[in-house]
């Protein structure tokens, strides 16, 4: 769009959009939310900044790959398999610790939350991978 | 009495995005259509949400509320912004297919 | 209600049918998301429907004879996000079409049958 | 029993395996190790088949209808093993395609991708589940097939998109019904509510969508046109492999749906199936026996015995089903036989074209006897596998007195003889036509026969042991015709 | 028995490893262990007397029927012998005959596979068993006249005689089946003890009709006769093999077989004596007026195989007995008379009648073995010819019915085989000499050794034919079940018979003379054939199969016409018609409900959302169509909403969100929407489309009325917290309960990515 | 010290736009729906006294939502804003009602 | 929650927002230029946030609120990607 002020505007979106996605993953478990919605939202914030510079600008920007991300997510998804695995429980059942910390409080992560971060991560990725080749083209 | 007021400011927040609608309907060049769709909506959806904060009485959702208005004033203008900008760069030729 | 929604989906299907036979590169994917919506829409209404219940818990217990059917919701979260990945690849697979032959009409390609 | 999932994982993490890598190279490796993995892997389950009658995983230690069951009985692993045997096969053939061309680094990605959903179809016990592999595979058979964007490429690739999707759509929809007639998406628990229910209008309304989804991917008359708009035009290595496996998992859910759960209403279902069969069949010879490019005889030929495979489902007798799974593996192995040998040929003499190949069997005595027994096979000859697979079919039709079917199905395996000895005469005994330039500089290494001897060899082993094997498929179908077992042996596994 | 069949096999591929410079010296060694399996045959012919059957067992595929089965019995070793004394003489033959042409490897391997295979076939006592070897036989047959592949002719002629005769098979193949189906087995012994049952069976008139097309294929019966002279294209040794001593006697062996299961009924006798004479005729009257040597020696097989099968059909114990014998002597004269076609080609580089002449001088041996072969098959005395017409004769008076016709047909045959006798010997190797025989080659010798043999086998078992009797007794006992003794003499006395082989004898020679004579007459005679038998049966072949095909063609792309949109509606109508199909069965269109639109303001919703379908469907603006899709979508989400699915609503709303934002992307290279259909074809379009959707209608209104009892989603409600600790269900399950799928999903957007980088990616 | 006169900057400016906005959206809601309609749009280029980037986006963005005024675009040197103004009768009015607001903004992001 | 002014504001509400959907949708389809078009379609997202807010104070449930955060912080992408597309196509020419 080549506007000023959508250019300034990303900065700020960067920090709405991001800690939204991590909330929407981490939250998703209990509320609306989870790693799509997480993940689509990472990517959208991604899209925007490349609506408002150009997307071969964001490209260079972003350090990682795309299908890295892609790759990323599907192993995040694979490890969440791995404690039920070394567990010697059914595969892909849900292993889950809780972390007692007098200062957070009780959390409980398990490994459908890892698995929730792969879908995150893959959908991000493929957004990115979307955007990035469908504008490729010119 | 607390009903009332809830009322109130839900039908000011929707009489609000109505007459928005009007406007975008009503006035006759693109800047003025803007003018009216944005400024009106957004405060009816702050006046919706003022009433979404009274009726639940919930700190976590007054907090999402007020980050709801944060995002609104940021994307709002913004979304009139790029319409009217990409309007104004291209009115040498304006796109008036039909 | 429930006619008006079946009816709805009716619609999105006629619609999409007959977005899909058209020869517009661009007319035809779109007649893919209608089609999509439509499905999912059906997938979403055959479960039958609840409103106001979203299935989310408040705690330990329980009350599942209340809240919406879950499972259906999941099913067409999947369908949405599939259908998503599906209806970029087409859209990517027409454009690519569209740059190698620079046609948009679809009744051009009738060259590999035969 | 988290093996049985291995058919899934395995491919799942060779994909994963092969983002990160960037070296064609490696990734060729990578390839042809996963595959034979993988066909290991398969081999061990149907032995394990073999001891357990049934194998399930309840995935995540849900109860079984609850969460997702992945199960393996006889049908599923013998198609397992096939699959995973052509997909083995095709992986060495594209250990030497991948490195000839460099736009298709990723080409092991799409093709694991494949195996995976088509891996998924064959062990999942949960419809939705099945969708989603179904979706899998279609999705990566998509970017197969399009692989080269050549303009052709380009259209069949449009063309089989176009017609799939409506397909998966029509999957979808029909699976929505079936839940909110039944409430549940476990196929175990499924058949229990179906086989006590009586005939309702959902049920079958649901079961004719999915009639017509698995109709599309299975490619019978009129739902086929998919096939052959497309097939000819993707890279030889694709073909071959789709040739193999797609429509069969198609074949593979139309023979567990309409016997394990859609058995109300069976002389309704019989008899669209046999009418579609017969139709089916006497479509796709005939159009096989007007085309010149190889791989459209072989592609119709696909859709011509299709039909048998339905004709056995259709009539519905033990013996029918296990001449259907019969035919159904026999032509898995054959038919992608007939293809990479296509493939060879095109390498050698550049052209799939009839009218301007000739002098194979001269030059290429090994590969004239590797098409022989492939395309004998096909046509049904004795003692090769087609001649069993056909032999049950039609022994099952008479002895049901389906005369009708049976006298399309004779006539039209006169049709696939008439093609296959066109082929034969054609590019392989008469004399090299002279307008046609070959290439001399092409040097075919033993390397590239190996999968298709490979494959040679898998379809004169079902053939030669064709008793082991029948007593396989039988066992497989009488597992079919008795729901009851399934449903026990995924409902009560957990207890 | 079975090690001699797997003996052939394990040779046949052993001959592969034969190194090159020795493979010119295979065929005595394979000519030799023929001749061992014959003696070893012979050897046994006591154990059949004895012991009538001796039967190998083999259990293979029990419940499909399968179990091999090898008899060994008296009509089984008529052919045994036959089989592996011919191919004893055919292998010498082959060694000198072959030695100029590249690939003996591969047709030492084809003959020697078609002796083994033909040795199966007759010894098989089960009937799927024997039809394996059937077509294998079939196959064989197929690659040996294909054999020299670079000749088209050879080539079609190849691909004629495996589509009959593979057509036969399938014929042959659901007769084995429907026969089966009656008794539940495919062994003989069952099916003879069953024949009354088969035959008072429905199915038997048709398994009746497909055994005997399969029969009438393999043996060359009319009409499917025009194969077998196209497969003179085969080399000689094959031709004198396959095409005239063995495998066209399959199928009389067949019928000897099935005789007495399917036999001794009207509808047999009729059919196969009628065919059976008709083919006799055929095959003698086209044989007179070939000119190619092979060709007439083809014809008269023909006939011949006729001759066979109509003593079948005459079913009496006389002509059986002949049957028997007449198998005897046409083997015989037959071969012999195609080995000597095939040394007299080698020797003068023709084998057309026109251009030869006056061999006598340069091959007196030669003479004399075409002398005593042609006297054979002219059924003069002393020949074993002779003595078969004799019996041929005898049972056509001994027929119950039309015996009058048959003998005049078979005399009409015979004197037309008189004449073809004498024709081949005054034109071949009587009179003068037209082309000298290029280089007296004296390695062709060894050609006649072989048909010496033969000739002197026709001359001494005319003499002496009761030296038959051991051998075609135990085989009229099998096919005639009983105990038959037989008497074979030369001279039976003046008696009927006598003066009829006297007055065939005269009228063939007259015949002769008058065709040798008068040269205008054979002229006239082609004229006349070319106008009656102007439609050759192999053009008949031929131009049906193209004419099939050009039907194909046009049935093929009215079907397959690359329209996507056509096949789109073909696909819709279909299903809707199924769908109506399946509403009307089950009365779905009785739906309980009343109409309301309460809560109003979810059906403003509905109608705002209608109305953007409406608007995108119709729209000629691109954005306006894409946004009205987005509001499509929004909508719908909404209705998620409603019905209280919040995370799909929001994924809904994103994923409407980033199609916009994808299309736009790709819109850039896109050009604007064309309005390509025509006014009809939109009008058309809407109503498959109103049609479709309307059915969706009524299928979705069942579908949200029928409510089910007890779904499985009340376990996710009860223990996503318990066990899964989670509060939104909807994504425990995406998560937990159903990560499988989700997995699946993350694949498939993976591959999508992927999939569209690959395409679009330009750096390649 | 600066903390709690930050807080109080921002709530009187909260207070000020508030007004603003009701005041405004009064107005433009009675433009809309009075019979005929009396806007009488045009341009109106501002230069920018604000150099932070936050500042300069408050401003656009509040400028936006204040009916009447639409921030069009921010010239490349960020120097300079231009204003689409729907009722620009006297266009020295608005430029100082912007620059009142500029000061504010100014205020509160030192 | 008995029938009072609640049921009646929000029955008015809804009526009010149906009316506001439909004249947006009205422009959408009229036009006459893509941009008003645009506009049209941001106001309607706007709208859909209204109708969410409203329908969780129907419903009271909270979670619903989270949605029209999304809303909130998406609607807008869709309207700049399409304004950013016609900007460019239109200065190409
Ligand atoms: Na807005
Ligand atoms: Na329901």
């Amino acid at each position: 769009m080549n506007s000023v002020i959508l250019q300034i505007a990303t900065r700020y979106l960067k920090v709405l959009f991001l800690s939204f996605a991590c909330i929407a993953v981490i939250r998703g478990h209990n509320y609306p939310g989870g790693g799509f919605i997480g993940g689509l939202l990472a990517a959208l914030y991604i899209v925007y900044s490349s609506l408002a510079f150009s997307v071969q600008q964001i490209r260079r920007q972003l350090k990682v790959k795309p299908q890295y991300y892609i790759g990323l997510g599907l192993l995040c998804a694979l490890l969440s398999f791995m404690p039920s695995l070394v567990s010697g429980a059914p595969l892909m059942k849900g292993i889950w610790f809780t972390i007692d910390s007098s200062i957070i409080g009780k959390i409980k992560l398990g490994s459908p939350l890892l698995f929730d971060f792969g879908v995150f991560f893959t959908v991000m990725g493929v957004t990115l991978l979307f955007l990035f080749t469908l504008s490729n083209h010119k | 009495m607390n009903d009332v007021f809830i009322a109130a400011l839900m039908i000011a927040g929707a009489l609000l995005i109505l007459i928005a609608s009007i406007g975008l309907l009503r006035f006759k060049d693109l800047y003025s259509r803007i003018h009216a769709a944005t400024k009106a909506t957004s405060l009816g959806i702050l006046l919706l949400l003022i009433g979404v904060i009274i009726y639940f009485k919930v700190l976590d959702i007054t907090l999402k509320s007020i980050l709801i208005v944060v995002f609104i004033y940021i994307t709002s203008p913004l979304a009139a912004h790029s319409i009217a900008k990409s309007f104004r760069d291209s009115s040498d030729e304006t796109d008036t297919e039909k | 209600m429930e006619i008006l929604l079946s009816a709805l989906t009716g619609l999105l299907y006629a619609g999409g049918v007959f977005l899909i036979l058209r020869r517009s590169i661009l007319k035809f994917i779109i007649g893919i998301i209608f089609l999509s919506n439509a499905t999912n829409l059906l997938v979403f209404l055959s479960a039958g429907i609840v409103h106001g219940k979203p299935a989310f818990l408040d705690g330990v217990e329980s009350d599942s004879g209340k809240l919406a059917d879950p499972l259906p919701q999941a099913l067409v979260l999947t369908a949405i996000v599939i259908g998503f990945g599906i209806v970029i690849f087409t859209l990517a697979l027409k454009y690519k079409f569209f740059i190698t032959t620079s046609t948009n009409d679809l009744d051009q390609l009738k060259n590999t049958d035969v | 029993m988290t093996l049985i999932a291995l058919p899934i994982l395995l491919p799942f993490m060779l994909i994963i395996v092969l983002v990160f890598i960037r070296s064609t190279f490696y990734a060729k490796i990578i390839g042809v190790i996963g595959s034979a993995l993988l066909f290991l892997v398969s081999v061990y389950l149907l032995i394990l088949v073999s001891h357990n009658e049934m194998l399930v995983l309840q995935v995540g230690g849900w109860e079984a209808p609850y969460g997702i069951s992945l199960v393996v009985d006889y049908l599923s692993s013998l198609m397992l093993l096939a699959a995973s045997f052509i997909v083995f096969a095709v992986s060495i053939y594209a250990y030497r395609f991948v490195k000839a061309k460099r736009g298709f680094s990723m080409f092991f990605i799409f093709f694991f991708a494949l195996t995976m959903g088509v891996n998924g179809a064959f062990i999942s016990g949960d419809v939705f589940n099945l969708y989603v592999w179904f979706e899998v595979m279609m999705l990566s058979s998509f970017v197969l097939i399009t692989m080269g964007a050549k303009k052709e490429q380009l259209e069949g690739g449009i063309k089989y998109l176009t017609l799939n999707l409506i397909a998966s759509l029509l999957f979808l929809a029909g699976l929505g019904l079936l839940y909110g007639k039944t409430g549940t998406l476990n196929m175990a628990h499924l058949a229990q509510i179906l086989n006590n229910d009586q005939q309702s209008i959902l049920m079958n309304t649901s079961a004719m969508l999915f009639f017509i989804a698995f109709g599309i991917k299975t490619a019978i008359f009129p739902l086929f046109f998919w096939l052959p708009a497309s097939y000819h035009t993707a890279n030889i290595t694709v073909t071959s492999l789709f040739a193999g496996i797609l429509t069969k998992v198609g074949v593979y859910t139309l023979i567990r749906f309409f016997t394990l759960f859609f058995v109300q209403n069976g002389y309704f279902w019989h008899n669209l199936l046999l009418i579609s069969a017969g139709f089916t069949m006497v479509i796709g010879g005939m159009a096989a026996s007007i085309q010149y490019d190889t791989r459209r005889i072989l592609s119709y030929h696909i859709i011509s015995q299709i039909g048998y495979m339905i004709m056995g489902l259709g009539i519905y007798t033990p013996l029918a089903i296990a001449g259907a799974i019969f035919f159904t593996i026999h032509n898995m192995v054959a038919k992608t036989n007939t293809f990479l040998i296509m493939g060879i040929i095109k390498k050698i003499k550049g052209t799939f074209y009839l009218k301007d190949l000739g002098g194979l069997f001269k030059e290429k005595p090994f590969l004239a006897i590797l098409f022989v027994i492939s395309a004998f096979a096909l046509a049904g000859i004795p003692p090769l596998s087609g001649f069993f697979a056909k032999f049950i079919l039609i022994k099952a039709g008479i002895e049901d007195k389906h005369y009708l079917i049976i006298a399309v199905a004779v006539l039209t395996s006169m049709l696939t003889l008439y093609s296959m000895i066109k082929i034969w005469n054609q590019a392989f005994l008469r004399v090299q036509p002279s307008k046609t330039k070959v290439d001399e500089r092409v040097k075919v290494a033993v390397f590239d026969y190996l999968p298709s001897a490979l494959l040679a060899l898998g379809s004169l082993m079902l053939g030669i042991l064709a008793a082991q094997f029948f007593d396989l498929t039988l066992l497989a179908a009488k597992q079919l015709l008795d729901p009851g077992i399934y449903v026990e042996a995924v409902l009560n596994t957990m207890k | 028995m079975i090690l001699i069949l797997i003996l052939y096999l394990v040779l046949a591929l052993a001959l592969f490893l034969i190194p090159k410079k020795l493979s010119k010296g295979i065929p005595f060694p394979l000519a030799f262990m023929q001749l061992v399996f014959f003696v070893f045959f012979i050897s046994q012919l006591s154990l059949v007397e004895t012991e009538k059957a001796r039967i190998i067992s083999i259990e293979w595929i029990p419940y499909l029927g399968l179990n091999l089965e090898f008899t060994l019995d008296g009509l089984s070793m008529i052919f045994v012998l036959l089989i592996t004394f011919i191919g004893f003489l055919v292998f010498i033959y082959a060694q000198v005959y072959m030695k100029s042409y590249a690939g003996t490897t591969r047709f030492y391997f084809y003959l020697l596979l078609f002796s083994g295979s033909m040795l199966g076939l007759v010894l098989s006592t089960n009937f799927i068993q024997l039809f394996i070897f059937w077509e294998l036989t079939s196959v064989l047959s197929f690659l040996l006249i294909s054999f020299f592949n670079e000749k088209e002719k050879a080539r079609k002629a190849a691909f004629q005689s495996l589509f009959v005769t593979g057509f036969g098979g399938l014929c042959l193949f659901v007769a084995v089946l429907l026969i089966g189906s009656i008794v539940d087995s495919y062994m003989f012994s069952d099916w003879l003890d069953k024949a009354h049952v088969i035959k008072s069976d429905p199915r038997y008139l048709p398994a009746l009709i497909f055994v005997l097309i399969g029969i009438f294929t393999k043996s060359a019966q009319f009409p499917f006769h025009f194969w077998l002279p196209w497969a003179m294209q085969a080399p000689t040794p094959v031709s004198a093999y396959l095409h005239s001593a063995t495998m066209v006697k399959a199928g009389v062996f067949l019928l000897a077989r099935l005789y007495p299961v399917l036999g001794g009924t009207i509808e047999w006798d009729y059919i196969v004596t009628f065919i059976g004479a008709l083919t006799m005729l055929v095959g003698s009257y086209l044989s007179i007026t070939q000119v190619d040597f092979k060709l007439v020696l083809a014809y008269t097989t023909i006939s011949a195989l006729g001759i066979l099968t109509m003593l079948f059909g005459i079913d009496t114990k006389l002509s059986v007995k002949a049957a028997l014998v007449f198998l005897f002597v046409h083997a015989f004269y037959k071969a012999a008379l195609f080995m000597l076609a095939g040394y007299i080609s080698k020797q003068t580089g023709t084998r057309l009648i026109p251009k030869l002449g006056g061999l006598m001088k340069f091959t007196p041996w030669g003479f004399v073995i075409a002398l005593i072969s042609l006297l054979s098959m002219a059924g003069i005395p002393p020949m074993l010819g002779f003595i078969g017409k004799e019996l041929i004769y005898e049972a056509k008076f001994d027929s119950p019915w039309m015996s009058s016709i048959l003998i005049f047909l078979g005399v009409t045959s015979n004197v037309f085989m008189v004449a073809v006798s004498f024709l081949l010997l005054s034109k071949v190797f009587l009179g003068q000499s037209k082309t000298s025989i290029k280089s007296h080659n004296t390695k062709y010798k060894l050609l006649l050794f072989s048909p010496g043999i033969l000739a002197f086998l026709s001359l001494g078992l005319g003499i002496f034919p009761d030296m038959l009797t051991p051998i075609i007794e135990p085989a009229l006992n099998v096919i005639h079940s009983g105990n038959f003794q037989i008497k074979l003499k030369l001279w039976h006395g003046f008696n009927q018979i006598l003066l009829l082989s006297m007055i065939t004898a005269l009228l063939g020679l007259l015949l002769f003379i008058i065709l040798n004579r008068y040269k205008s007459v054979i002229k006239v005679w082609n004229r006349i054939n070319s106008q009656i038998f102007s439609i050759s049966f192999t053009n008949v072949f031929f131009k049906g199969l193209d004419r099939f095909i050009s039907f194909s063609g046009k049935n093929t792309r009215l079907i397959q016409h690359g329209y996507n949109r056509y096949y789109i509606i073909t696909i819709i109508l279909y299903t809707s018609l199924l769908l109506i199909l399946q509403l009307y069965l089950t009365r779905g269109w009785e739906i309980g409900l009343t109409f309301n639109l309460k809560p109003f303001y979810i059906s403003g919703l509905a109608v705002v959302i209608a109305m953007s379908v409406f608007f995108s469907v119709f729209s000629k603006n691109i954005i306006f169509t894409i946004s009205a899709m987005a509001v499509t979508g929004y909508g719908i989400s909404l209705i998620y909403l409603y019905y209280s699915a919040v995370d799909l609503a929001i994924t809904q709303i994103i994923v409407e969100t980033l199609m916009v934002v994808m299309f736009v992307l790709v819109l850039q290279g896109l050009p604007k929407f064309a309005s390509l259909s025509s006014r009809m074809a939109k009008i058309r379009d809407g109503v498959i489309s109103l049609v479709f959707g309307t059915i969706m209608t009524i299928v979705t209104l069942k579908a949200i009325t029928v409510d089910f009892n007890t779904s499985i989603s009340g376990y996710f409600v009860d223990y996503s917290y318990l066990k899964a600790y989670g509060k939104n269900v909807v994504n425990v399950i995406l998560v937990d309960f159903r990560a499988l799928d989700t997995l699946g999903e993350i694949t498939v957007l993976s591959i999508a990515a992927l999939g569209v980088y690959s395409l679009l990616n330009k750096r390649k | 010290m600066r903390l709690i006169k930050k807080i109080y900057l921002i709530i009187s400016f909260v207070i000020y736009y508030l007004m603003k906005l009701i005041q405004a959206n009064l107005h433009i809601a009675y433009d809309i729906l009075s019979p005929r309609i009396r806007v009488n749009p045009g341009f109106v280029w501002i230069s920018l006294q604000v150099n932070t980037n936050a500042g300069i986006l408050l401003l656009s963005n509040l400028l936006s939502m204040t009916p009447g005024t639409l921030s069009i675009e921010v010239s490349p040197d960020k120097k300079k804003l231009l204003v689409h103004c729907l009722y620009i009768k006297n266009e020295l009015d608005i430029v100082a009602d912007i620059e009142g607001m500029q000061k504010r903004i100014i205020e509160l992001t030192q | 929650m008995d029938f009072g002014v609640l049921d009646l504001s929000i029955f008015i509400c809804f009526t009010l927002m149906l009316l506001a959907l439909l004249f947006a949708f009205i422009r959408l389809v009229k036009g006459p230029s893509t941009f008003d078009r645009i506009a049209a379609m941001d106001l309607m997202a706007s709208i859909t946030m209204g109708f969410v807010l409203i329908y969780s104070i129907v419903i009271s449930n909270g979670i619903y609120v989270d949605i029209a955060i999304v809303i909130s912080l998406i609607s807008f992408i869709g309207t700049v990607a399409i304004s950013t597309y016609l900007k460019q196509k239109n200065t190409k020419k």
